[in-house]
């Protein structure tokens, strides 16, 4: 039914496609069927390749992705590497082939219920396929009141008066004292000229005001990304040696 | 019986519930001219049975054998949704209950209507449940064992709270356009919240509803 | 035919239009002990023609033959297609009754589309079946008598396929990529490592517990 070609890659509905997925383990079957083996014996390095890339190409094209496809990019990233290293010691809770394992039955198990669900459509549907008829002319009829309201018509209005009384009927909006990221570049430029060995990132941002853990996150956030942004565009260097470790930053003489 | 064209005029004969033109009939068969032995084959068919093939005018019809008319009464159920006020009310008295009638009212910021709490209680869906201890000793107001039942449920504790119904799609705020008639129906409904019962005039499509 | 019950069970049926419990049907006729094999006989006599005698779930109803649904299309009233992500929900909601919203999500590898669950039970097919006795205790979806009906299933033992689901093991709730969820979250976890705990401000509104 999905049909993800080459052609269609190329072609500019591309940044329609990935709607047509629902969410990344229907995107993943979908490629692993373009593999054209039994499920069981799909390679799922290749699998990981074919993934990585139609996510890449998706990217340059529609920026956003939602972020459960990317957690499954670095997921299959991660699970690749790991089957690419030696049988040795278990490094984690899984060893990769349990992985691997947990992985292709979660593809075959939703593969059987999309073809479940497509067996289950097909059956004789009433007013679809099949119909009641009849008439009851001819006999006495007698009737009676039944009240058809259902467990549906309840609940949903229900929350219609949910959503009637949490209609905001004033907005206010209050000022905020979060630490924008304006500020935070102004600060940094500020500071260029005392940063000219390799300095934690946490060291250079503004003592934490300890009191409010919202406006502390809102400073290293936007520290964070405001950095990102003046190294983009040259003014400083970052780095960070692994993943989740210390991030340095350091003013390039060189940057504009 | 082999016959596919029998196997249509009497599906077709069944499911339009009316009588039907023969001319129409045969619009709907492969062998055209063979209509009227084919209509009086079935006839012949069902001459015994508790349906019968009969013919008025120039138009067919299934209808039940007449010598069973004098004996047999059916019933037959008269579907009917609850009104606007009265599903409110009732869910309301379903989520939070005991509850008084004013503490609905708040809830709803709309009077009453007269009737609304016995109408409920006709159906058998709620019942007076003690009194409150504030001046005035308001009645209290529950559900009852039918309405768990009519809304099957295994017990009240079954019904979602706001964030399950928030999860499952109810609290969603669909297209701008739903939204703007919502609120079309709101003011309707402040209008006519005496208004106790309405037809079948349910959007839920026929798909649904004619079962 | 001389038997005056099955021509009583036949009228009926006819003229009701809609299923009929068996047990109704057993008070309209004399010999009520020999219901099963009266409603057993019509089902036979009428198996070739252009209307059937359904039996789902202990109902029993006239319907127009299935091999007939190309030259019925004038009857069709179904207005909507279900959207493929309902329909594998209530694929699997159908085979892993009763089940938790977030098996479902697990079982399709996404979040669940908004109005899919709500979607459903608008149709009528499925309803919430009690709660799951885990942290949090969800709710458990189950399907309906409808859905039942609906589908042309004697019963839920009925569906097909279902053997071949669950000798491959497919029908076990398993967790299959908790472990890709599990990588997420420790992956949240190691970014929050410094000191910045998180406010525990969960969002939990329970209306129910509140009252």
């Amino acid at each position: 039914m999905l049909n993800v070609s080459d052609t269609e890659i190329k072609e500019g509905q591309f940044n329609l496609l990935l709607g047509n997925f629902e969410g990344p383990i229907d995107l993943l079957l979908v490629l692993a069927r373009s593999q054209k083996v039994d499920l069981s014996d799909i390679s799922i390095s290749e699998l990981a390749d074919q993934y990585i890339n139609f996510i890449n190409q998706y990217r340059n094209i529609h920026i956003e992705i939602a972020a459960d496809y990317l957690v499954m990019a670095a997921w299959l990233t991660y699970l690749k590497s790991r089957l690419l290293l030696p049988k040795e010691e278990k490094i984690d809770e899984y060893t990769a082939d349990e992985l691997e394992e947990a992985l292709k039955y979660q593809l075959q198990r939703l593969e059987a219920f999309q073809n479940i669900s497509k067996i289950i459509y097909s059956r004789p549907l009433v007013n679809r396929d099949v119909f009641y008829g009849g008439s009851s002319e001819g006999l006495k009829v007698k009737y009676n009141i039944n009240y058809t309201s259902n467990l549906y018509d309840l609940l949903k209005s229900y929350s219609q008066i949910l959503k009637s009384n949490e209609q905001v009927k004033q907005l206010t909006i209050e000022y905020s004292e979060l630490y924008s990221v304006d500020q935070a570049v102004k600060r940094l430029k500020g500071i260029f000229g005392n940063i000219t060995e390799w300095t934690n990132f946490l060291n250079v941002i503004p003592n934490l005001i300890k009191a409010n853990k919202t406006i502390n996150k809102s400073i290293i956030s936007s520290n964070f990304v405001a950095s990102l942004e003046l190294s983009k565009n040259g003014f400083i260097d970052l780095k960070q040696d692994e993943s989740f470790g210390n991030i340095y930053i350091k003013f390039n003489q060189y940057g504009q | 019986m082999d016959n596919k064209d029998i196997k249509i005029l009497e599906a077709i004969l069944f499911a339009s519930g009316e009588p039907l033109d023969e001319n129409d009939l045969k619009e709907k068969i492969k062998e055209k001219n063979n209509i009227s032995k084919l209509l009086q084959e079935i006839k012949v068919f069902y001459k015994n049975r508790g349906i019968n093939l009969i013919k008025t005018g120039n138009k067919w019809s299934f209808r039940t054998a007449e010598d069973l008319s004098d004996e047999l009464t059916i019933f037959k159920t008269q579907k009917r949704k609850l009104s606007r006020a009265a599903l409110e009310t009732l869910s309301i008295i379903a989520y939070q209950q005991p509850i008084t009638r004013s503490e609905i009212e708040n809830i709803r910021g709309v009077q009453m209507g007269r009737g609304s709490l016995d109408h409920l209680m006709e159906i058998g869906w709620i019942r007076p449940s003690g009194r409150k201890s504030i001046p005035g000793k308001p009645t209290l107001w529950s559900t009852t064992d039918l309405f768990v039942e009519h809304f099957g449920l295994n017990s009240l504790s079954d019904l979602p709270n706001k964030d399950e119904l928030k999860a499952s799609g109810f609290l969603d705020k669909r297209a701008a356009i739903a939204t703007i008639s919502d609120l079309a129906k709101n003011d309707e409904n402040l209008q006519s919240n005496d208004n106790l019962e309405q037809d079948d005039e349910n959007n839920i499509d026929d798909f649904i509803q004619n079962t």
